[in-house]
């Protein structure tokens, strides 16, 4: 085992083995705990540093292990995996951070912990996964992971959010099984290659691999909660805070839309998929997961939900990218992948602020905590505002990319989606703005909290928000500086269409 | 002195930051101070690249922006001496502060930005800190106003994105050239008009105009209405192919729509009887007036040079004299001394404003004329004729109303006083430093009439007082909101009756599934399985199995 | 002729046998049957055990005493089993 | 002495020495078990080494004598019984806690063990018929070992089930002596002719070891049985007794019998295997007690295996079958594992709570975090879900099924993976409520261990280091 082939496994190792110590910590063992957890947040971050190194000079890294005859477990990195890495990398880190803080005081923290841990290992390995079954094998991994995590609280409310799930996400991971084995008896044991490796299949083969294409999009559909599949995904919001916005921003909601689009260029590629008519099929579910999901998010009172709905809303536009044929296009949805990323963690953060210093879980007891908590506020407005896709924030710069990719592809009523989204996303977002900033506060919050910290809640949770929150809006005002993600995205559309 | 570019739009940021510091409550005074200075000083047609700012940036100056610049800053300073002075130590007055300096330094960088991303940036920002400006009064009317702003100025903003986008796909960059713009297709055209259009109160798109700009605290009417509207004609001027080729159909849609705006405001306006309201729908008139001439710039390319420095021209006047008029209301309603000199500045704004001889108005007209000479249709000239008619009267209204307002005595009135009358100076110097004395003039030939026939209209009304009920007030402001509104009534009423049919219908289909869940899962299962352990079924099966196992081996 | 009439007999055996298994409810009747069963199964082997002039086949008679220590051992578990079941039940 | 020899004689020594010294039951059944399995490792070494083992038992050779055979095959299942029953016995000595008990489990466990390896090794037809039937009375006596009226029924009932297939399978082997006048494996399956002899000898055969192996739908014993054992028997019944059966089965279908089998024939049993996976999976999802459910999933997943027969038969004899075959292998002995772990697990939480129902177990399984660990783990691997072996094995095994264009077995599949899950987190999910936690993850390592061991080699071992395995069974890594 070479070097090269080490980076990748160490990758995955980093927060394979806190996860699995963390199990055997004892609950009262705090330090030791965090320490863990950051020792691994931090070794995962130096090393995906080094693969953006490494992959930026053009290096391969590359690890294989044969599971069975024309059954590879392969881990390789390629710029659109480091994208992935990267992202859920930092998110994770700033997420133990804040994780800590949140659940400082409530039960079964190894537990949480350890799954937390397996649930970003899973993660990154669907990252890295250089061939179908790999992706599957962690796509599975990752439901499990995950699971446990939804159901942390053992409430019968949050027992039923983890079962409906788990028959989401498993039965799509049936659907996944059953269509990449069908693709691997048509074309043999292949790895993502970019620009896909399925167009040389003969002309018989159509119909099937229309039908795989269905299949594998019913599958990762599911996680990256596209219409009629995302119900799910507003259930399972009884998790902890930390849990949605891992959930939503980096892990499983992620792990899907990246799984479309690894589908889309690195299977199929994306002109064979639009030969084969499959984009249109792919937009059009896309467009209607955005409206619907806004649709949706404005009917929410429970500011958790609203931001389910909205996250069901706005990791569409990945795939709606991945629907358009063209470099641009390309660029607006992979980077949608980090921005949406980042703002969405954002607002969970804050949504997690609120209801662990105030007791604040709906829109409607929102008025005023602007006042009580201003920093918070203007993260989660920072956040929002991303959403609805004001610049120089993150979210600007993806929608700005879709459309100019939609009008090069001649996709024109991409333009009406993208406009209608925002108005959307500005109705369900902007009344919560108001309410924060200029309603009056109530005389007293629904539960607040005894501990605060030097500033309007503790520190380990007000830090988390914030940093991300400057992401934001870093991501969209450096947006053409170097190792941007935009850049970064730019690269990979590059070589996805030489 | 390139590099206060960028401090045009900084500045203000970092004073919003800090504004929350008690001590500092006089930064928004203090805010469009770089922009003042980097209109002064900022040389011309050169620009700062700076590539790694969003994506891609460039910041500069030409001519136009000069003007625009200028101007801006100047009203801006001025209301924002105002607004430091009206609002420190008021409830949520910090609050303001912060949206006042956002909005400006929205407003400052959309001039200097010379990228479409960055006019997008400055615009929205703009727009969506006004938001906090209109409602800050917090009582249900302003927060109507907002609401209705917010939705107008989103759907304004969305269509500006998507004309953005669809320019920026046909330049193949972000930072427009006139060159570039040649051949511009009709959907990002219209996309444009519309997107810039509600901002500017472009017919039908300006019910919100009236609402909002009342709705504001005097500092932010005064640049709402004075500044702020003014952008989306610089936006127009920038991004529509100007002087590059002729586009007579758009032309004619604009010089129709601008018609139809003054057509409407005017009237509208003059039974209105809060002097702010009456001021907004002047405004809305100015910019159809506007708006008729940008009609014909785009008819017509080779009227482009002079054209638009006329318009420049045109709105700074425009700008200074409403913005000012704004501020001596806000003067007439507080301060408590020296209200003969407020009254005094406001009838000469009020005069510029309706174009009289020897004031800005006047040199504004003239440098216009020549457009309106080319207009396509030649009642044109008549119909702005009769606008500058209407104007004059609406101002003599506007006047009226002024005197009869009802003071509430404030102190500290002395710095605002001392600014408005600074801008006074400006708006009294302005044609002796732009216009040609032969200019001067302008053209009294409205005005005289329309003096003499609001003198009349005033004799009427004193006459019979109930000539004058009949009219004032019928017309809410807002107007044509006034006819959606049923339509948005009617449309609750439908939903709330096909609401519960849709949710009965889910609550069925619910249930029904419940019961299915509960006839599979709930009930202890009864034991299928205790036939199998029957040994005469077993054997059954077993032997049935065998059979048929005999069979298919020797099939 | 012998071992066919041997062997006959001994499927009918197995067959009278299997029918008492599955039918009869009684442990010990169902033991008995499996007995008969059994012997079914020995009858035949020692059927085929016959090779006319030569002496017989060994190896169907190894298998057959094989099968029957084995068919006593299981007897004797299964009524072993029943009694215990039995006493367990007066038990109750 | 042979490595082959000693497999059988060890365990069969240790019973004999424990039944002598009951009072040193355990510790000399630890011991003997440790030396089976190292016995066993042996014989898997010589296999690994040399391909394939044969042993003339006293030089005696075939026809007339009887010999014992290893390939790798048989090396794998010897393998999985030596790892299950090493655990279970593990977890086992401190499980039964009074002398009497032990005095009485490791005799029999141990000639159970022998039983297992004597069944892998034979080579001849009536060597397996003394060696299930050996299998089926002290399965029967371990099943019983409780002494609970429902055991002793339900075991009684098991036994006679037993008996009926042993004869059945006796009256098959019979027919085989009439038809070949041998009863060695390699000997019968090179003569074999698609007759009317061979064919009934064939469908007695597999009549008697369905009974065995609880195939649907004469699988009716089998819950009862395996739910009232104590919970190391329940462990080996459904992880290695059952499998020995089905065993058998493959190995008469894939390699004796090959020429045999029609089309029609091994569709038959692909059906009966999709209705165990699916009534199987469903009485699972409805049972109430936790070892009623580990028991059905038992019948499920014999079904699961029987849908390779199908995609098997016809198939020539090349790296693709070889590759299917060793998928089979490889699912039943991630079966293996995972059920044993899950019995143990069960046994513990039954232990603690002081019953199974799954309805109530919800501080039980928080009080016991590894236990509900190994609950987790090996649900996953029943599940099928990566990176179990069972995943691979089910990847291969839809690949074939999609290649030879039988669709209809990936639907049954997928049906039943979906209803497996559904059972399996059934119980994880009692898992997740608002008890408090221990401080500790383990709170008593040698029941505890076992059963974590073996559903961790079940999920990660056999998943990802899978290489020795396809090496042992011959399949070239491609």
């Amino acid at each position: 085992m070479t070097l090269a082939s080490l980076l990748p496994v160490a990758i995955i190792l980093s927060s394979l083995i806190p996860g699995l110590a963390i199990f055997l910590v004892r609950e009262e063992s705090h330090l030791l705990r965090g320490l863990l957890n950051m020792a691994g947040a931090l070794t995962k971050l130096a090393l995906v540093g080094v693969l953006i190194w490494g992959v930026y000079h053009g290096h391969v890294y590359e690890a294989r292990l044969a599971l069975a005859p024309g059954l590879e477990l392969v881990l390789s990195a390629d710029a659109l995996s480091v994208l992935f890495v990267s992202l859920s990398a930092l998110l994770w880190l700033v997420t133990t951070v804040y994780a800590i803080g949140y659940l400082e005081h409530s039960p079964n923290r190894s537990r949480f912990f350890g799954f937390f841990s397996l649930c970003v290992s899973a993660t990154v390995g669907i990252a890295l996964a250089g061939n179908l079954p790999s992706f599957v094998i962690f796509y599975e991994l990752l439901t499990l992971a995950t699971y446990p995590l939804v159901a942390h609280r053992g409430t019968p409310d949050a027992v039923r959010g983890a079962r409906i799930y788990l028959a989401y996400t498993l039965s799509g991971g049936v659907a996944l099984l059953i269509g990449a084995i069908w693709l691997q008896s048509l074309s043999g044991p292949q790895d993502f290659t970019q620009g896909g490796y399925l167009s040389n299949l003969s002309e018989a083969h159509r119909g099937a691999l229309i039908a795989i294409f269905a299949l594998l999009l019913a599958g990762l559909g599911v996680k990256a909660a596209l219409v009629p599949l995302h119900g799910w995904l507003p259930q399972s919001m009884v998790a902890p805070a930390p849990v949605s916005a891992l959930l939503h921003a980096v892990a499983v909601v992620k792990a899907g839309a990246f799984g479309i689009v690894r589908l889309v260029y690195d299977v199929y590629g994306v002109e064979f998929a639009h030969a084969l008519g499959l984009l249109g099929l792919l937009g059009a579910l896309a467009s209607l997961t955005i409206l619907y999901g806004s649709l949706r998010a404005l009917a929410q009172d429970g500011l958790k939900k609203r931001l389910a709905y909205s996250t069901v809303s706005q990791v569409s536009y990945i795939a709606l990218g991945a629907s358009i044929l063209g470099p641009v296009a390309t660029i607006g949805g992979l980077v949608h992948l980090v921005h949406q990323g980042i703002m969405k963690i954002t607002l969970f953060f804050c949504a997690g602020n609120y209801a662990e210093t105030l007791g604040v879980h709906r829109v409607s007891e929102m008025d005023g905590v602007g006042q009580r908590m201003p920093l918070t506020t203007l993260a989660f407005s920072l956040g929002a505002l991303g959403m609805i896709g004001i610049p120089p924030i993150a979210g600007f710069v993806s929608k700005w990319y879709l459309g100019l990719g939609a009008i090069e592809a001649q996709a024109h009523w991409v333009l009406l989606i993208l406009a209608l989204s925002s108005l959307l996303n500005a109705a369900y977002f902007l009344p919560i703005l108001y309410r924060a900033w200029f309603r009056p506060a109530p005389a007293a919050w629904p539960e607040e909290s005894p501990r605060r910290g030097r500033f309007e809640t503790q520190g380990a949770l007000l830090w988390p928000p914030l940093i991300t929150a400057a992401f934001c809006l870093l991501a969209g005002l450096l947006a053409a500086a170097p190792f941007s993600p935009l850049e970064w995205v730019e690269l990979i559309a590059r070589r996805e269409y030489p | 002195m390139l590099w206060l570019l960028p401090l045009v739009g900084l500045w203000p940021l970092l004073g919003a930051a800090l504004v929350p510091v008690q001590r500092l409550w006089w930064l928004p005074a203090f805010g469009a101070l770089p922009a003042l200075a980097a209109a002064l000083l900022a040389p011309l047609d050169s620009s700062l690249e700076l590539p790694w700012l969003l994506l891609g940036t460039r910041l500069g100056l030409d001519e136009l922006g000069r003007v625009y610049l200028l101007f801006t800053a100047l009203l801006w300073t001025v209301a924002g001496i105002h607004a430091a002075c009206e609002m420190r130590g008021q409830r949520h007055g910090r609050r303001f502060a912060i949206f006042f300096l956002l909005a400006m330094s929205g407003n400052l960088w959309l001039i200097v930005a010379q990228d479409l991303v960055n006019f997008y940036l400055g615009f929205a920002l703009m727009g969506l800190a006004s938001y906090g400006l209109v409602i800050h009064g917090g009582t249900p009317a302003n927060l109507r106003a907002g609401r209705v702003y917010l939705v107008m100025a989103l759907f304004g903003e969305v269509a500006l994105f998507a004309a953005l986008v669809l320019i920026a796909q046909h330049l193949g960059t972000v930072a427009p050239s006139p060159e570039g713009l040649a051949g511009l297709d009709d959907l990002s055209i219209g996309l444009l008009l519309l997107g810039l259009g509600v901002k500017a109160g472009m017919a039908p798109l300006h019910p919100w105009l009236p609402l909002a700009h009342p709705a504001a605290p005097i500092a932010a009417s005064a640049v709402l209405s004075g500044a702020m509207i003014k952008v989306a004609l610089l936006g127009w001027l920038r991004l529509l192919p100007i002087g590059v080729e002729p586009l007579p159909e758009w032309g004619t849609l604009l010089t129709t729509a601008g018609l139809v705006t003054l057509g409407l405001a005017l009237p509208v306006g003059l039974v209105q009887s809060d002097p702010k309201v009456i001021l907004a729908y002047s405004s809305v008139a100015k910019m159809g007036f506007l708006i008729l001439m940008l009609g014909a710039l785009l008819a017509e390319p080779a009227l482009a040079p002079l054209g638009v420095a006329a318009l420049g021209l045109y709105v700074a006047h425009h700008a200074l004299v409403k913005g000012g008029l704004f501020l001596g209301l806000g003067l007439r309603k507080s301060a408590s001394r020296a209200q003969p000199l407020v009254l005094a500045g406001l009838g000469l704004l009020a005069l510029a404003l309706a174009g009289a001889p020897l004031t800005s108005g006047a040199v504004a007209k003239d440098a216009i004329k020549p457009l309106l000479a080319s207009a396509q249709w030649p009642w044109i000239a008549t119909a702005v004729g009769l606008s500058a008619l209407a104007t004059t009267l609406l101002m003599a209204r506007f006047l009226w109303v002024a005197i009869r307002i009802e003071r509430h005595p404030l102190p500290g009135y002395g710095v605002p006083g001392a600014a408005w009358g600074l801008l006074l100076g400006l708006v009294a110097a302005f044609p002796l430093v732009l216009g040609a004395p032969a200019s001067w003039v302008g053209d009294p030939a409205t005005l005289i009439p329309g003096v003499l026939l609001a003198l009349g209209v005033l004799m009427l009304t004193r006459l019979w007082p109930a000539l004058a009920r009949a009219f004032i007030n019928r017309i809410p402001p807002g107007d044509l909101l006034a006819l959606i509104t049923p339509l948005g009534r009617w449309a609750q009423a439908l939903w709330r009756s096909l609401a519960p049919w849709l949710r009965a219908g889910r609550q069925d289909l619910a249930a029904a599934l419940a019961r299915l869940a509960r006839a599979l899962f709930e009930h202890p299962a009864p034991d299928p399985e205790r036939l199998l352990r029957h040994w005469p079924v077993i054997g059954t099966l077993w032997l049935a199995m065998g059979a048929l196992l005999l069979i298919a081996f020797l099939a | 002729m012998t071992p066919l009439l041997y062997a006959g007999a001994g499927i009918a055996l197995f067959s009278l046998g299997l029918w008492g298994f599955l039918v009869q409810a009684a442990l010990l009747r169902k033991l008995i049957a499996f007995n008969i069963m059994g012997s079914g199964v020995f009858h035949l082997l020692i059927a085929i055990a016959e090779r006319g002039e030569q002496p017989p086949d060994p190896v169907p008679h190894a298998l057959v005493l094989t099968g029957i220590v084995v068919a006593v051992s299981a007897t004797a578990l299964a009524l072993a089993m029943g009694r215990q079941l039995g006493e367990e039940q007066e038990h109750e | 002495m042979s490595s082959l020899a000693l497999a059988v004689t060890l365990p069969l020594l240790g019973a004999l020495l424990a039944t002598l010294w009951p009072g040193r039951a355990q510790p000399l059944g630890l011991a003997a078990s440790l030396l089976t399995a190292l016995a066993s490792a042996w014989v898997i070494a010589e296999v690994w080494q040399a391909g394939a083992l044969r042993l003339e038992l006293g030089g005696w050779s075939a026809p007339l004598g009887i010999a014992l055979v290893a390939d790798g095959f048989s090396a794998a299942f010897l393998g999985l019984s030596a790892l299950v029953a090493l655990g279970s016995g593990l977890y086992a000595s401190t499980y039964f806690s009074t002398r009497e008990m032990q005095a009485r489990f490791w005799p029999l466990w141990l000639l159970l063990w022998a039983a297992l390896n004597a069944l892998f090794l034979a080579g001849d037809f009536f060597n397996l018929y003394v060696t299930l039937e050996l299998l089926g009375l002290t399965a029967a006596a371990l099943g019983a070992l409780g002494a609970t009226p429902e055991a002793l029924r339900a075991n009684l009932r098991y036994l006679l089930i037993g008996l009926l297939g042993s004869l059945t399978y006796l009256l098959g082997v019979t027919l085989i002596y009439i038809a070949h006048g041998t009863l060695d494996l390699a000997l019968v399956g090179a003569a074999i002719t698609a007759g009317p002899v061979d064919a009934t000898a064939l469908a007695l055969m597999t009549l008697g070891l369905a009974l065995k192996a609880a195939l649907f739908p004469l699988h009716g014993w089998l819950a009862p049985a395996h739910a009232n054992a104590p919970a190391p028997v329940s462990a080996a019944l459904s992880a290695l007794v059952v499998k020995a059966a089905f065993y058998l089965i493959a190995r008469l279908w894939l390699d004796v019998f090959a020429p045999l089998i029609t089309p029609w024939a091994a569709s038959l049993m692909g059906l009966l295997g999709a209705g165990a996976v699916l009534w199987g999976s469903w009485r699972a999802l409805r049972a109430e007690q936790l070892k009623v459910l580990a028991a059905y999933s038992t019948v499920a997943q014999i079904g699961a295996l029987c849908l390779f027969l199908p995609l098997l038969q016809g198939l020539p004899a090349g790296a693709a079958r070889e590759q299917l075959v060793a998928a089979l292998v490889l699912m039943a002995l991630t079966h293996g594992l995972a059920k044993s772990g899950l019995f143990l697990a069960a046994g513990l939480v039954q232990r603690a709570a002081g019953h199974d129902r799954i309805a109530e177990l919800g501080g039980t399984a928080q009080r016991l975090p590894a236990t509900t660990f190994t609950l987790g783990l090996a649900g996953a691997a029943l599940i099928g879900l990566p990176p179990s072996g069972a995943f691979i094995g089910k990847w291969l095994l839809i690949e074939a099924a999609l290649e030879r264009g039988q669709w209809w077995w990936v639907v049954v599949l997928a049906l039943g993976t979906l209803l497996s899950a559904a059972y399996v987190f059934r119980v994880l999910s009692r898992a997740f409520n608002q008890d408090p936690t221990p401080g500790r993850f383990v709170s008593e390592a040698r029941t505890e261990l076992p059963a974590l061991l073996l559903a961790l080699l079940a999920t990660a071992g056999l998943g990802l280091a899978s290489a020795p395995l396809w090496r042992l069974l011959g399949v070239a890594p491609s």
